[in-house]
């Protein structure tokens, strides 16, 4: 990991690390183009990504998830609002955002398993070569596909493609991974496995994750914070704290009572009494 | 896991505030707006090209080679007052129009073929091989000996000139029609020529047009050298024709006025009907971009 | 019988098709052999080889092209179609001319010039330099200038030597090209003329059929041949009349007087009277272009033209 | 829900089978398996071809228009034999390689910066419009001011009949390319030239490769063509100047043994570079199909 | 629904129906070209899947699960073995059988999502053109998608192209449903309402349904019989009959339980005293 990893000193206070959040989206709407007229796909969202943070963008489908994930890619131009990334905007795609896009055909069809693992590497020169061939190797053996390393894209099935998509983004060592539904495709085993080398890898290189997804359970597990995004358009509905939650407490008391509780804030028509404002 | 816990942030919960209504275009600089407009962009182009032209032809100066552009216009525009160069291209077109029809018919049933059965993909691509480097004159005898003189033949190398490029592109977009989409129109039980309509046609698209606008250019290319050797019937001589005859009496303004008629109907029929064309189909449909 | 379609190249050289076209004689005459209508198809293909493909393929019935195009066509087609011609079109002199003043005779060209004809090694205009060489440079050696000839239509050749700076500095010309190069630019001079080679004035074109049609259109045959009997008076007759007609039928821009100064040069003498095609026929045999001797002109032209020629 | 309760069927639990540990190719009928063979099945259409030509030429019976097949043969091993054939085709091909090679690169550069910006796009656009249907002989003027006789003047024409079909193409190609894809090598920090020759090249490659064809091809029939006008400076004619020649003297075995000469450069271009360029790369990738 | 639905009537023995399986899949393999040589996706798998079954396909990502979908679809040929339809050998696709396809290209691009749902229609030649616009109409509301009726595919997100291509099947109310893992990429409560859907249509139509899932939930609470694969090469594991379990008792002790039996049998390495020889 190229950035090194800013520790909560002893000399600096804790709420140090909170007032410089490393991805920074303030005010975010974005607009695609149908017909003759616009349509929002996100209105106005603001949220604070801390160095190190597991942050999770849960919300129905076609709430705008994958569109806000582009947009920290630096793939779609918000329309209103700033994207900063340690304090400078975004404004174009770069190798220091790695992403696993939700669809199938991110791969490039003329590269076998290796070579797509290894192009990110060698194209934003992270590494040598020879570096970048054990990588390579290693990464392709935690997604399970060490055995496929000569195959191509078109001769996986779906779930396959997605894994390699994972071991490339993984690979790349990136200071911030923009996950797009990754397990969506995998078995519960699998993703099962997926999870866990995500987390043993966040906990050895501790970079940022923002990860999108539709599974609550995954939500908790995976993230340490969580926003719930209301849908048409897009809209924050809630950010949630979930640090507590891990494999291990899945299926205690305070886990089913915020799944629950995320359940209602994702799918129950909101009361504005309720609402807190920010 | 989880060993260095960073600052603890309290739950927010958010009222949805409405979204507006209905979005209108973002207002642009009005130089960006006129800018957006492909055909302001494109005459600036246009008018760039013509000043390098008529800053070569004066240094030149060898308007019997190059005339420059002023020139030319003088003698197009006295063309197309005297209705001359209007005929001219009235004839020519007519057979053009007709022969791309044709040779866009031919490629279709060639196409659906190869993308039927094997043997049809063994024909198509053994004859493209063959005939499409075959230059027209060389058909010339064939075509005498089958249509005689007159349109029958120069439709024949026309149709040539459309056929195999056409073929070519097509059966490369058909190839490359992705998987599950094949699959998906085979669910639907679509076979034969309904498959190739409903399915393969509009998924290859994008390749069909660029095949069409390489073949429409090449049927010109054609055109105007066979009627520079076919010459006129009972003086009915087309564009080709035209540019001989004033090639021939050393007017070389005119025959650049016949070349620059090509070049204007070229763009016209680039902008009006390609590009609609595109903007009403493959961008439409999102199987084309629009920007980078 | 009663249908005959004609193709004619560009140009003055085919004064007298025009002049048969416009006054519609064939028509004319076809009344006078008691023919009726006849249907004439007129057309304008340029080239020799298209010419004598269009006629192989029974696309045409009678077409018009140099000598030498004529004779090659009949040597091939000997006991088979046998192709003859029916007439000249005129004797018109084709100069070599060049603007490289230090080329004054055939003699003088190096390996830097470059002469211009319409088809480098075939064509009227190499037949006939190739005789001159073969005269010069000894047998072995016609093909001499072929290294240094370019395959160019006139037009392009002609603006070449106006424009002068360009590799092509020579050009074997035919009217109205040759005057309007020289016209145009005064360094522009004669090295020869096919008169000189031919040994006088001799035919430029011809016009020729198959034997088929000769035979099987014995009336319509002669209906065409009295019109260019009767153009050749018409042309004789009035030479500005015969420059206004040519631009009328070819719609041609040239100044009248520029086409009439043409028409009343003493050396274009507009006839059907052949003149030295034997010399080709001759030549070219011995040169082994031609397989087939022709003991005389008389081999190669129908009957018709054997009143008067040579 | 579920209120017809079907049978009730036992849990089974199946022991594994081991797999066969490796799998060779289902054995094929003799005759399927040479069928199988793209040579094969092409040889035959071509000795089809090649029978339907030798019927008509006889039905024809005008062997200076159109002679029968073995006749050309003949002709064609004679002027091999003599050499002749082969030197001519040698010039030839070393003309069109080298401005198939520069057609190419201009077509790149160009395409390049239409993918790069919209002045390229719109550059493109307009030029290939206004260009590509203009003839090769239109340009010959032009040509001679700026080249000369010879080589360089056969380029420029060779160059225009390449540039432009094979921008057009590959312009489309470029265009088409899935969104997914571009947005991964962007994101892989990919720019410019990099960006080009590293995602739109290779997910293009269909389109460039029918582009490449159809391009070759033209290259073809312009050389012919041209050969013809431009002839020999020097005696160093082509195979066109060879066709040329023995057209204006009748030699039609001739002219179609030099016109077969075409053809059989087409096909093994075709067999040799194109196909094998299709096997080893968009056919491998699964970008094209290779049955239907 | 084209075929009358068979019944278990009072004078035929329930065995009766089970004589006749409408799918039948006898030592099926399938194999896949890989460079030089063949590779083996699904080994000699033999199912039964009667007329009204809900039947899973449930395995480990790239187990062959797809595969063999694809050739009950008739888009893949099998090296071995046979797949019989209503006792008919299937050669080739046809619009008796509406897939569901796992990639998100499944849509005609060229299509809205209306006509996306009617293009199967008018082409299968299924019903007039009045009543396929109502069956549109019905199904994409059915899925939530009728705002977006005339949006074309490529301005939806991925699980909204998944939920098109369930309204076009099940808009074709075929006897025989073929769905890859089609709420893979819906957020719970969509996938908790697209089940529901599915559940009631069959319960009203009776079709067949052949479904390939990951989720061993999804596979009890949809499925009345799931065969369980195992992976390289897809092998066929177990049998289970779910018919007993549904959204009703998903939290019951017999649901936990053989939700854990089939995680063991997909999981674990299999044990040969265990097994019994079909
Ligand atoms: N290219 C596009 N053009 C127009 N509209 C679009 C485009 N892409 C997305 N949208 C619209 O934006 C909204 C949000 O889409 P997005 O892909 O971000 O959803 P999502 O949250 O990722 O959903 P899912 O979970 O189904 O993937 C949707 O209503 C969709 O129709
Ligand atoms: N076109 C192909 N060419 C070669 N091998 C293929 C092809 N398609 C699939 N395979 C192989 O067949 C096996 C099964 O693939 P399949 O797509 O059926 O898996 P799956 O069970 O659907 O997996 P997933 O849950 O990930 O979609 C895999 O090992 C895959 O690599
Ligand atoms: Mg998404
Ligand atoms: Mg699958």
């Amino acid at each position: 990991m190229q950035l090194p990893l800013t520790q909560p000193g002893a000399d600096a206070p804790p709420q140090a690390l909170s007032a410089t959040p490393l991805l920074q989206l303030a005010q975010v709407s974005i607009d695609y183009p149908q017909g003759e007229h616009w349509v929002r796909a996100t209105h106005q969202i603001s949220l604070s990504v801390m160095q190190g943070d597991r942050f999770v963008l849960l919300g129905a489908s076609g709430c705008g998830k994958s569109t806000l994930l582009k947009a920290i890619g630096g793939f779609v131009t918000p329309s209103e609002g700033s994207i900063t990334l340690a304090g400078r905007r975004i404004t174009q795609p770069g190798p220091d955002r790695a992403v696993v896009f939700q669809e199938f055909d991110q791969l490039p069809p003329w590269k076998t398993v290796r070579e797509n693992v290894l192009f990110p590497l060698l194209a934003a020169r992270r590494c040598g070569r020879k570096e970048a061939a054990e990588r390579a190797e290693l990464y392709l053996a935690k997604v399970g596909l060490a055995k496929f390393a000569d195959a191509y894209p078109h001769q996986l099935s779906g779930g396959m493609k997605q894994r390699v998509a994972i071991a490339r983004a993984l690979a790349m060592q990136p200071e911030l991974l923009l996950m797009d539904e990754p397990f969506a495709a995998l078995d519960a085993l699998t993703r099962r496995r997926m999870q866990d080398e995500l987390l043993a890898l966040w906990d050895e290189f501790r970079f940022t994750l923002v990860f999108v997804t539709h599974a609550i359970e995954e939500a908790l597990v995976v993230g340490n914070r969580i926003a719930i995004l209301s849908p048409h358009p897009g809209r924050l509905r809630a950010e949630i704290d979930s640090e507590r939650f891990g494999f291990n407490n899945a299926g205690s008391a305070d886990f089913q009572a915020t799944t629950q509780r995320i359940h209602g804030l994702l799918f129950e028509t909101p009361r504005a009494a309720a609402g807190v404002e920010a | 896991m989880n060993a260095a816990v960073l600052t603890v942030r309290p739950d927010v919960e958010y009222v949805l505030s409405a979204a507006p209504p209905a979005l209108k275009p973002r207002a642009l600089p009005a130089w960006r707006r006129v800018l957006q407009h492909d055909g302001v962009r494109r005459g600036i182009v246009l008018v760039v090209l013509a000043a390098v032209w008529e800053a070569l032809a004066r240094w030149q100066a060898n308007d019997l080679l190059l005339p420059t552009f002023v020139q030319t216009l003088r003698a197009f525009v006295e063309g197309v007052a005297s209705g001359e160069l209007l005929v001219k291209t009235g004839i020519s077109l007519s057979v053009l129009l007709k022969s791309y029809v044709i040779g866009i018919a031919a490629a279709f049933v060639l196409t659906s073929l190869a993308a039927a059965t094997r043997v049809g993909r063994d024909l198509l691509s053994t004859l493209t091989a063959m005939f499409n480097p075959l230059p027209a004159i060389a058909l010339l005898p064939v075509a005498l000996l089958w249509f005689g003189l007159g349109q029958g033949s120069l439709m024949f190398v026309l149709v040539h000139s459309v056929l195999w490029p056409l073929a070519l592109a097509t059966h490369a977009g058909f190839q490359a029609v992705p998987e599950t989409l094949r699959m998906a129109g085979r669910n639907y039980g679509l076979r034969g020529l309904r498959y190739v309509l409903q399915i393969l046609v509009p998924a290859a698209l994008p390749a069909i047009l660029s095949g069409l606008k390489i073949s429409w250019a090449f049927a010109w290319r054609t055109l105007i050298a066979a009627e520079l050797v076919f010459g006129a019937s009972s003086g009915k001589g087309g564009l080709g024709w035209y540019i001989f005859q004033n090639r021939n009496e050393l007017y070389t303004d005119r025959v650049f006025a016949g070349l620059a008629m090509v070049v204007v109907i070229g763009l016209v029929v680039e902008a009006l009907v390609f590009r609609t064309l595109e903007r009403l189909t493959v961008q439409r449909w999102g199987m084309q971009r629009t920007n980078q | 019988e009663g249908t005959i379609r004609i193709a004619q190249q560009f140009g003055i050289a085919y004064l007298l098709l025009d002049v048969v076209q416009d006054q519609k004689l064939i028509e004319k005459h076809a009344k006078a052999q008691g023919l009726g209508e006849v249907e004439v198809e007129w057309n304008q293909i340029s080239g020799a080889t298209a010419m004598n493909e269009a006629l192989l393929s029974g696309s045409l019935d009678v077409v018009s092209a140099g000598v030498p195009p004529m004779l090659t066509l009949w040597d091939r087609t000997k006991g088979k179609q046998n192709v003859k011609a029916i007439s000249a079109l005129g004797s018109l002199p084709n100069y070599l001319i060049t603007n490289n003043p230090k080329v004054k005779t055939l003699k003088d060209f190096s390996d830097k010039d470059r002469i211009a004809v319409p088809a480098a090694g075939t064509g009227f205009q190499s037949r006939t330099l190739q005789i001159e060489t073969a005269k010069q440079f000894g047998k072995d050696d016609f093909k001499r200038f072929d290294t240094i000839s370019v395959s160019l239509p006139h037009p392009d050749a002609t603006a070449a030597l106006i424009a002068g700076g360009s590799e092509i500095n020579s050009h074997f010309s035919s009217a109205p090209f040759y005057y309007q190069a020289m016209d145009a630019n005064k360094a522009v001079h004669k090295v020869l003329s096919s008169y000189d080679i031919l040994g006088g004035p001799a035919t430029f074109n011809v016009l020729y059929t198959t034997q088929k049609f000769h035979d099987e259109n014995p009336k319509t045959y002669k209906a065409f041949y009295a019109a260019l009997k009767e153009a050749e008076q018409y042309v004789k007759a009035d030479k500005t009349r015969a420059a206004q007609l040519f631009i009328r039928a070819q719609k041609s821009k040239l100044p009248l007087d520029f086409v009439r100064k043409i028409i009343e040069d003493p050396e274009n003498d507009f006839t059907i009277v052949p003149f030295r095609t034997a010399v080709y026929a001759d030549e070219l045999f011995k040169l082994g272009v031609l397989k087939n001797k022709a003991a005389s002109w008389k081999d190669y032209f129908f009957d018709e033209a054997f009143a008067q020629g040579s």
